[in-house]
């Protein structure tokens, strides 16, 4: 079982969460401005590194939040924790 | 046009199921889960908008003398107890259904308090006991030993594979587990089958 | 006389199994190979052997990181069928399943392909319309399918939850007759092997770590066993495709999941053929061994480590039991874990890339094994002649951008949700 | 006298000595004969008190084999255990604890475990070596044909089609230290932890603590091991914080320190107490975790070394010491290391005749071996059995001096019943392993020991090569004191290490094959379970299956339901001795969960049966029931799927008939059903509006307080996701509806545009689908039966309500919210009502409606109800639907953007070829057009067949129009009103020509909605 650090409510089994994925897509914040490329690879595209991985995770059986988590996904192991609009390191 | 203006008594999700006496294997200290379901209660759910959390949690002091917890804990001032919930969102219960939503309705318009009223929406079963705590250990993941989740401790997790709310009240073997109506029956039955082993009394 | 057969077996046994040659030989990497595939799985195999069989290419090298087999296609539960409904994937399945029919022959190497059935339950009306749609189309598309109702689910798996306890009743299934399973290691030592007597080099704890580019080609490959020339690259490495084509600078519609599998003691006969249950995921057979082999669903992670958690695990009994309660005693004495290449539509990739000589084919999510000899066959043709096959055309990397997707769950661009 | 005859039908067992409770026999049955042995013993030592030999049949060979360990690690003793619907195949005999009434059969044998016709394979064995398989049975008449037959002859034990009776459960827990095993350095470990106050669980395999000390003759402080045992025991028993659980394996360590243990709670007993499980798998979610497991012994391999009485040397001491059983009355000892003398030693102490002790090392002096020398027995040094007789049980070996270069001296012939033979052992780095754990080879003692761990996983004792009790005990209390300091605990003084009176021990050497006759009938076994020889691992190294991994798929080695705990590492060592390549670098396979093999239904616990997912129910969910609801299950919910009136049976054509009433009272008068399970989401804040603008395909912003809009929401890649109407109900509040199965996924994403997307969007979400009970009210009587329902104030008139329009109101002195709004076409009222009082409010409205007769109906009613009017569902929403292919694709605001918006010009999605919704009739006036049919332009064309669409929902009859009706996806749809298709439905040898219509077949102009 994966622990993930919630920030609101401390570690919890993996389980109580859904998987969001890459935490590293940003949507396209003006619209206008994108191209059709540019949803193209918001939509499609994933960099899916074997390594530290930026993902969301949805507190759904917990408080509900969405969790950003720097994981590594050939060990699983969780590297750091925060809320969507943090910058996280490693060792955090 | 009909005439009725008080509403009719509330009925329990439960009200088909629920067989009060003693269930599942009873040794001679009889048994040792006491499970009731907590009917009637009023329970107001409130978020603070953005920035407001202060002004949301001043005037809920306000009025009721009552600070909002924080994080996974619950406090309690008289007859409302207000339970944590998530980031700016707790739940305000009590047991003498009033005028609680109203109240907290005009206290904290204006000041970015959003009111959802949940009364209806979960049913509410306590756990008491001395395995209490083994009886629900069998189905969360997290850690209900004291050192951990002491009195007043609130979680949001998982339990016989539903949301739900667990909140240990006094002493260290009375928990009240909150989850959705619908489910109610799934998590009633789940709970006998679960304390079966220790017996369960249901009053 | 074939190299392996009966005769050859009776002869060898007198003479103590001492003139057995090698399934495979170990060479040195060359210089320089006409094509270089990436990958010694399942569709890497399969491609060098086609290329050779079909193509006349024989200056040819997989290159495999560690031992061949070792990725998915030796780790997964060997079903093998061909009920798809979309155009663009059904007829390549099918043209894999005729391919599969008559492996062991063609590659003079028992793969045990075993025809056992492949049956869907059904467990709602809704569940009963879309098996309808897929199975009618399977039928209008020239492959086997029958719709069974509860009673004829019930003649062929007596012993599955008819009862009223069950929490999702049986409604009916759908049954392709000619599915059924294979011995995956056979499936990868066969096309080797195959591959390897084609002239084929294969080359085993050779990682793949980089590439050397001229303008838009590739005109070599770095190893962990040094850089290789090559004509063309053609790259079959599953759960690694994003990594790999990284490498040559791709980005790609992948990501990996760890998918686990389980196998149970071994049992005398008991499950007959291979059964998926319908109001969850899960799926069951039984090896010639004897073990039950079952999975379920992904982990839901991002995941390289070929390892997962109990939660699955758990879940995934949960399931079999729902569908089978008398397997409750039965023993799990494996579980592992698998990389699953999930695309954004649920269906592969074999198609041309933004990089003249690299082809690539991934995105096989949880079902690539049945693909494998389809998948070389196609993969190869794409290969040798730069353009892909009839059966491949639609499996596209572009059919992200123009939107013609191949959904065949109508799941979205959430890979793990296929 | 029991006790006398007892004495006489064991002929095995010592007469005083063991943990067994002599006071306490135990009447048991092996394949249908009784025996009897005692309280403490297992299977195993049971039969062998009595003198049993011969337990089970080999996988291929069906060689005749005995028990060989007294462990997990047995791959030999395998049994069926019990019958019925409680039947365990492989069961191992070594494992099974005895109860009074046991009853085991031998298995994988035909007709009896004593004559076994599948014995032949022996004789064939020259042909059926590593994977000969693969190299026939490809021709005539098929392989599906020679696989029945060798699926028969493969598999062990067989199953049972009879359902497990018995209750299984999990239990979750925490701890700070876990201690797996419960051996010295375990109980060390968990007493220093638990000392410090440490929360602290330690899981013992076995029936009972001190692991090989069970097993020795050894002593603590001067007295006997065991006693130290009962007190650290009595000491744990005492802490609070120490949790202590025998017969519980910890089969698994996965992330974070999470370690699966299965408890057999009643596998002791004949069965379960009432209510009580099983077994319970434990999840334990450890701050450390300390690997006590142990070691096993590796057995040796020579001609012959599978031969029923060739066990392994610490088992022999086992059965001496635990068990008071001697395993044979002659015995020969053959090792390695200093445990052939231990053996050898406590063999001729129990008064067994020892007739000659071998040691395969070459020629020097050790402590053991002069004990063993002073003590009289007659030892060779540079020696072994090479080759032991007897088929249903060793009879006699010969033996011979190696020359050390793969050569044997003389062999001579040595009378035997019992060869004990040790071949070293190997520390258990199985969850060591797991746990991403690497391993390291050890040449002093020959073994793989725990390496790095990233999880700081700590192994001690002999579970790190550590063979010695005292280093085991100073392991254990080191590794204890560590890992609660790692938890913050304050260590005390740390105690000195129990002294012992250990005898140094020589080094072993490693000899990995046994030098035997060139006879090639002779076999020598690897894998004993699986019959994996000397000849198969030379045979698969010939042949280039030289990556352990290859050899272990090739030759099956370690994969039987040991997983090669005795086999794996002399397999590997052998391979590397043909690869001219030291251990290390060929290395050794991956361990997986579980340790030892777990039952499907531990692992599934309590979700089984109806509790396997739960089940919703709505607030009048007893109403229903009472009033013959036939349930149907829809996203968990149970929602009725039609009303049978009493004493009626649920025939198709009964049920048919309800569903046409009930459709029929919709239209013609009055119905009532319960919607309470769609979603409802209450969205408030200050950019709410802006919000739904955003996450709708259709305008939001320009919705009035008090109105209801119907919604369509896309995906980011521009396809249908859900539907349903939004309701303003105050300035910046509203409730928005979702289908029932998406409830939850638009929730999630909703808050993922709030928290992560827009977070500068004030915006609140909330769900209160199990607020608000819900029924919709339809048909041309609603008003007047929700008029009469209501209380005095709430005005339901055209005006006060009109069509989309939103009130709050009161219906039997329940406040409810009101909404005008219908999914049936007819005038409809949405009620919304807090659920406690749901089923009154519904039982005023059947009340208010019986003078109209109003019908309760149900989902299938509302199914034809909404197909009549082309209204789509989940049926039609399949994931690849975009909003023009169901004819809403002007709903798409061009005004301002919108989640998926970005996709919706893909070449795709604007292909004029794509399938559009259309309505389809049959031709013919009454033949139903099944859902799931395929639209082709000819159905005499042979596959493959061009497809133009197909039928994703019907209506055999709509009692409406008086005729069969569909809605199906037509490629070019909307060009093709009026032209005929061909429905096909091949599966069912089912065409039918329909026409194309219009998806809507009732009141296009919708004038019944606003009157
Ligand atoms: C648990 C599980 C169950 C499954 N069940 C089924 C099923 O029942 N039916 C079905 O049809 N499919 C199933 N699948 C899917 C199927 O196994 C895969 O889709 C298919 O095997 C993938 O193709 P492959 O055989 O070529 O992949 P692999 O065997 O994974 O081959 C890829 C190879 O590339 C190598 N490689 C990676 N990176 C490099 C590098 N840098 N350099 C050199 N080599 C590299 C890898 O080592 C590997 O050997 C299952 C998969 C799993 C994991
Ligand atoms: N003669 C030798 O060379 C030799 C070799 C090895 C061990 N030993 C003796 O063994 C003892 C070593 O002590 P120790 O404590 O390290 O080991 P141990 O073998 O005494 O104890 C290990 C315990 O762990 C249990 N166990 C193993 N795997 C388990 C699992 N997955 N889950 C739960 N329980 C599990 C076993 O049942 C056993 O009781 C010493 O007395 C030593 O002298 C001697
Ligand atoms: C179809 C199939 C059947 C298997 N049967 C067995 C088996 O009988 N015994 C066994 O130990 N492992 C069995 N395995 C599992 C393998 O031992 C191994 O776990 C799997 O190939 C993954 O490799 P890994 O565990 O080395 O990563 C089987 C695997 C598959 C795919
Ligand atoms: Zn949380």
């Amino acid at each position: 079982m994966i622990r993930i650090p919630c920030p609101h409510c401390g570690p919890r089994d993996h389980a109580e969460f859904s998987y969001a994925g890459d935490a590293t897509k940003i949507r396209p914040a003006d619209p206008d401005a994108a191209t059709a490329a540019d949803w193209h690879d918001y939509v499609y595209f994933r960099d899916n590194p074997r390594g530290p991985h930026m993902e969301y995770w949805h507190h759904t059986q917990g408080c509900r939040a969405y969790v950003k988590v720097l994981r590594d996904t050939s060990t699983h192991e969780v590297l750091a924790a925060g809320m969507p609009g943090d910058t996280l390191e490693a060792g955090r | 046009m009909s005439e009725s203006t008080t509403p009719p008594p509330r009925r329990s999700a439960l009200a088909n199921v629920w067989h009060p006496g003693d269930h599942g294997r009873i040794g001679f200290t009889g048994p040792q889960v006491t499970l009731r379901e907590r009917r009637d209660i009023t329970a107001i759910q409130l978020d603070a908008q953005r920035g407001t959390t202060d002004g949301v949690g001043k005037a809920v002091a306000a009025a009721f003398g009552l600070g909002l917890p924080g994080p996974g804990r619950a406090t309690t001032t008289g007859d409302v107890r207000a339970l944590w919930l998530g980031p700016d969102r707790w739940l305000l219960q009590t047991a003498t259904p009033a005028d609680l939503e109203p109240r907290l309705r005009s206290l904290t318009e204006g000041v970015g308090g959003v009111v959802v009223d949940q009364s209806h929406g979960r049913t509410i079963l306590r756990i008491e006991g001395a395995k209490a705590r083994d009886t629900l250990a069998k189905s969360t993941g997290i850690d209900l030993h004291p050192r951990a989740f002491a009195e007043n401790a609130v979680a949001q997790t998982s339990l016989f594979q539903l949301a739900v709310t667990i909140d240990r009240r006094r002493g260290t073997s009375i928990f009240d587990v909150h989850a959705m109506r619908g489910f109610a029956v799934h998590l009633y039955e789940a709970l006998l089958d679960a304390g079966g082993e220790y017996g369960v009394r249901l009053v | 006389m074939a190299e392996y057969s009966v005769f050859s077996l009776i002869r060898n046994a007198l003479g103590g199994h001492k003139d057995w040659i090698r399934a495979w030989r170990d060479p040195e990497p060359k210089k320089h190979y006409d094509v270089i595939v990436i990958g010694g799985g399942g569709h890497g195999l399969a491609t060098a052997y086609y290329l050779a069989r079909n193509h006349g290419i024989t200056n040819v090298a997989v290159l495999e990181k560690g031992w061949i087999g070792g990725g998915n296609v030796g780790r997964n539960t060997t079903i093998v069928r061909s009920n798809y409904m979309l155009d663009g994937n059904a007829h390549f399945y099918e043209h894999s399943l005729k391919l599969w029919e008559g492996l062991s022959r063609d590659l003079n190497y028992n793969v045990m392909f075993s025809q056992r059935g492949v049956l869907n339950l059904g467990h709602s009306d809704g569940q009963m319309d879309a098996y309808a749609r897929r199975g009618n189309t399977m039928r209008l598309n020239g492959v086997d399918a029958e719709l069974l109702d509860r009673k004829d689910v019930q003649r062929l798996y007596p012993h599955l939850d008819f009862s009223a306890a069950a929490r999702f009743p049986i409604y009916g299934g759908l049954l392709q007759a000619r599915g059924g399973t294979a011995r995956h290691d056979a499936v990868a030592w066969g096309f080797a092997r195959g591959a390897d007597r084609l002239g084929v080099d294969i080359i085993q704890n050779c990682e793949v770590t980089g590439f050397e580019r001229d303008g838009n080609r590739v005109t070599g490959i770095q190893t962990t066993r040094g850089t290789i020339g090559c004509g063309r690259v053609g790259m079959a490495v599953a759960g690694n495709t994003s990594r790999v084509a990284a490498m040559a600078g791709l980005r790609l519609p992948i990501e990996s999941h760890v998918l686990q599998a389980f196998v149970s003691e071994p049992l005398k006969p008991l499950v007959d053929g291979v059964i998926t249950y319908g109001a969850g995921h899960f799926y069951i057979s039984q090896s010639d061994k004897g073990g039950l082999v079952l999975g379920g669903d992904l982990d839901f992670y991002n995941s390289y480590a070929q390892r997962g958690n109990l939660p699955t695990v758990e879940h995934v009994m949960a399931c079999g039991l729902a569908m089978m309660p008398y397997l409750g005693r039965v023993r799990i004495l494996r579980g592992w874990g698998g990389l699953m290449d999930m695309s954004m539509d649920g269906s592969p990739i074999i198609s041309k890339t933004p990089i003249d000589n690299l082809y690539l084919n991934a995105g096989w999510c949880y079902g690539g094994f049945k693909a494998t000899p389809g998948s070389g066959y196609v993969f190869a043709h794409t290969i040798a002649n730069d353009t892909p096959h009839d059966f491949n055309k639609a499996m596209t990397l572009d059919r992200f951008a123009t939107g013609h997707l191949i959904d065949e769950g109508g799941k979205g661009p959430t890979p793990k949700l296929h | 006298m029991i006790f006398g005859r007892v004495a006489i039908e064991q002929s095995h067992r010592l007469p005083t000595g063991g943990e067994i409770d002599r006071l306490a026999p135990l009447p048991f049955r092996f394949d249908g004969k009784a025996y009897r042995g005692y309280a403490g013993d297992t299977l195993a030592s049971a039969l062998l008190a009595n003198g049993v030999t011969v337990v089970g049949r080999s996988f291929k060979y069906h060689r005749p084999r005995g028990v060989l360990s007294a462990g997990p690690e047995e791959p030999n003793a395998l049994v069926e255990l019990r019958g019925g619907g409680r039947k365990e195949p492989n069961s191992r005999a070594t494992m099974i604890e005895l109860f009074a009434g046991l009853e085991a059969t031998s298995q994988h044998r035909w007709p009896s475990l004593a004559l076994d016709i599948m014995e032949l394979n022996d004789l064939a064995s020259r042909f059926l070596v590593a994977g000969f398989y693969y190299k026939t049975f490809m021709g005539f008449p098929g392989w599906r044909f020679y696989e029945k037959r060798i699926r028969a002859a493969a598999g062990m034990g067989s199953g049972t089609v009879e359902w497990d009776p018995d209750r299984y459960e999990h239990m979750n827990t925490h701890c700070d230290v876990l201690v797996a095993g419960g051996g010295p350095s375990g109980l060390a470990a968990a007493l220093m932890a638990g000392r410090a106050g440490a929360r602290v669980i330690l899981v013992e395999e076995t029936d009972g603590l001190g692991g090989r000390l069970r097993s020795e003759r050894e002593t603590i402080d001067d007295k006997p091991a065991m006693g130290w045992v009962a007190k650290t025991r009595a000491e744990l028993a005492d802490m609070d914080e120490v949790r202590v659980l025998t017969r519980t394996t910890a089969f698994g360590c996965y992330d974070d320190n999470m370690v699966g243990a299965l408890e057999r709670v009643a596998d002791h007993l004949a069965a379960p107490p009432e209510h009580m499980a099983r077994q319970r798998l434990w999840h334990i979610r450890a701050g450390r975790v300390i690997l006590a497991t142990g070691a096993i012994e590796r057995p040796l391999v020579f001609g012959g070394n599978d031969r029923p009485g060739v066990m392994l040397a610490g088992a022999v001491r086992s059965y001496l010491h635990r068990f008071a059983v001697t395993p044979g009355k002659r015995a020969v000892v053959v090792a390695n290391n200093d445990d052939g003398y231990r053996t050898a030693l406590d063999l001729a102490r129990a008064g067994v005749e020892v007739m000659q002790v071998l040691d395969t090392r070459p020629a020097g002096a050790g402590a053991w071996r002069e004990r063993a020398v002073a003590a009289g027995l007659d030892v060779m040094q540079r020696a072994a059995v090479v080759n032991a007789y007897g088929r249903m049980g060793v009879v006699g070996c010969d033996v011979a001096t190696l020359d050390g270069h793969g050569g044997v001296g003389d062999t001579r012939y040595v009378p035997c019943d019992l060869i004990a033979a040790s071949g070293g052992w190997s520390p258990s780095v199985h969850l060591h392993s797991h746990g991403d754990g690497k391993a390291d080879w050890d040449d002093g003692i020959a073994a793989f020991v725990p390496g790095a761990n990233r999880l700081g996983h700590v192994s001690v004792g002999a579970a790190r090569g550590r063979f010695g009790l005292a280093e085991a005990l100073s392991d254990g209390l080191k590794a204890g004191a560590e890992a609660a300091k790692a938890c913050g605990f304050a260590i005390g003084a740390h105690p000195d290490t129990p002294i012992t009176d250990e005898i140094a021990t020589a080094p072993l050497k490693a000899i990995w094959s046994i030098p035997g006759p060139t006879d090639r009938t002779v076999k020598r076994f690897v894998d004993l379970q699986d019959d994996v020889t000397i000849d198969d691992i030379a045979l698969a190294h010939r042949e280039g299956f030289v990556s352990v991994e290859h050899l272990k798929r090739y030759t099956t080695l370690g994969m039987g339901t040991d997983q090669g705990k005795t086999s794996n590492i002399t397999g590997h060592a052998l391979l590397a001795e043909a690869r001219g390549q030291p251990i290390p670098t060929v290395g050794t396979t991956r361990f997986r969960p579980p340790y030892t093999p777990v039952a499907m239904a531990a692992f599934a616990g309590a979700e089984r049966g109806l509790h396997f997912s739960p089940v919703r129910r709505s607030a009048m969910h007893d109403w229903h029931a009472e009033h013959g609801a036939v349930f149907v299950e829809a996203g968990a919910w149970l929602r009725p799927q039609y009303y049978l009136r009493p004493g009626v049976t649920k025939a198709k054509a009964v049920m048919d008939r309800a569903i046409e009433t009930e459709v029929r009272a919709v239209r013609s008068k009055v119905g009532l059903v319960d919607v309470s399970t769609l979603g409802k989401i209450d969205i408030q804040g200050p950019d709410a509006a802006e919000f739904l603008n955003r996450v709708y395909a259709n305008g939001f912003k320009a919705l009035p307080v008090g109105k209801a809009r119907y919604g369509l929401m896309l995906r980011e890649d521009g396809i249908v996701d859900d539907d349903g109407t939004t309701s303003r109900l105050g300035d910046t509040h509203y409730l928005m509806t979702t289908t029932t199965a998406h409830a939850a996924k638009v929730l999630a994403d909703l808050e993922w545009y709030l928290q992560v997307v827009w977070p500068d969007l004030d915006v609140r979400v909330t769900s209160v689908t199990e607020q608000w009970a819900a029924m919709a009210l339809a048909g041309p009587k609603a008003r007047e039966v929700l008029a009469a329902a209501a209380d005095h104030g709430t005005a339901v008139s055209n005006d006060a309500l009109p069509y989309l329009g939103v009130i709050n109101g009161s219906i039997a002195g329940v406040p409810v919210r009101l909404f005008r709004i219908s999914f049936s076409g007819e005038l409809g009222y949405e009620v919304n009502v807090p659920a406690d009082w749901g089923t009154s409010v519904w039982e005023a409205l059947i009340a208010a409606g019986e003078p109209h007769g109003i019908t309760p109906y149900g989902m299938e009613a509302m199914g034809i109800l909404r197909i009549e009017k082309g209204h789509v569902t989940h049926a039609e929403l399949d994931g690849r639907i975009t909003l023009d292919d169901v004819g809403m694709g002007r709903m798409a605001s061009s005004k301002k953007w919108f989640v998926g918006r970005g996709m919706l010009d893909k070449p795709a999605f604007i292909d004029p070829e794509r399938p559009k919704l259309v309505g389809l009739v049959p031709v013919d006036g009454k033949t139903r057009i099944p859902a799931g049919a395929i639209l082709v332009a000819d159905p005499a064309t042979p596959p493959p067949v061009p497809k133009l669409g197909h039928v994703a929902s019907s209506a055999y009859l709509s009692p409406t129009v008086g005729h069969p009706i569909a809605l199906g996806f037509l490629a070019r749809g909307r060009d093709r009103l009026g032209e005929t298709v061909w429905a096909v439905f091949p599966l069912r040898n089912l065409s039918v020509q329909v026409k194309v219509v219009e998806p809507c077949f009732v009141d296009p102009e919708g004038s019944r909605l606003h009157v």
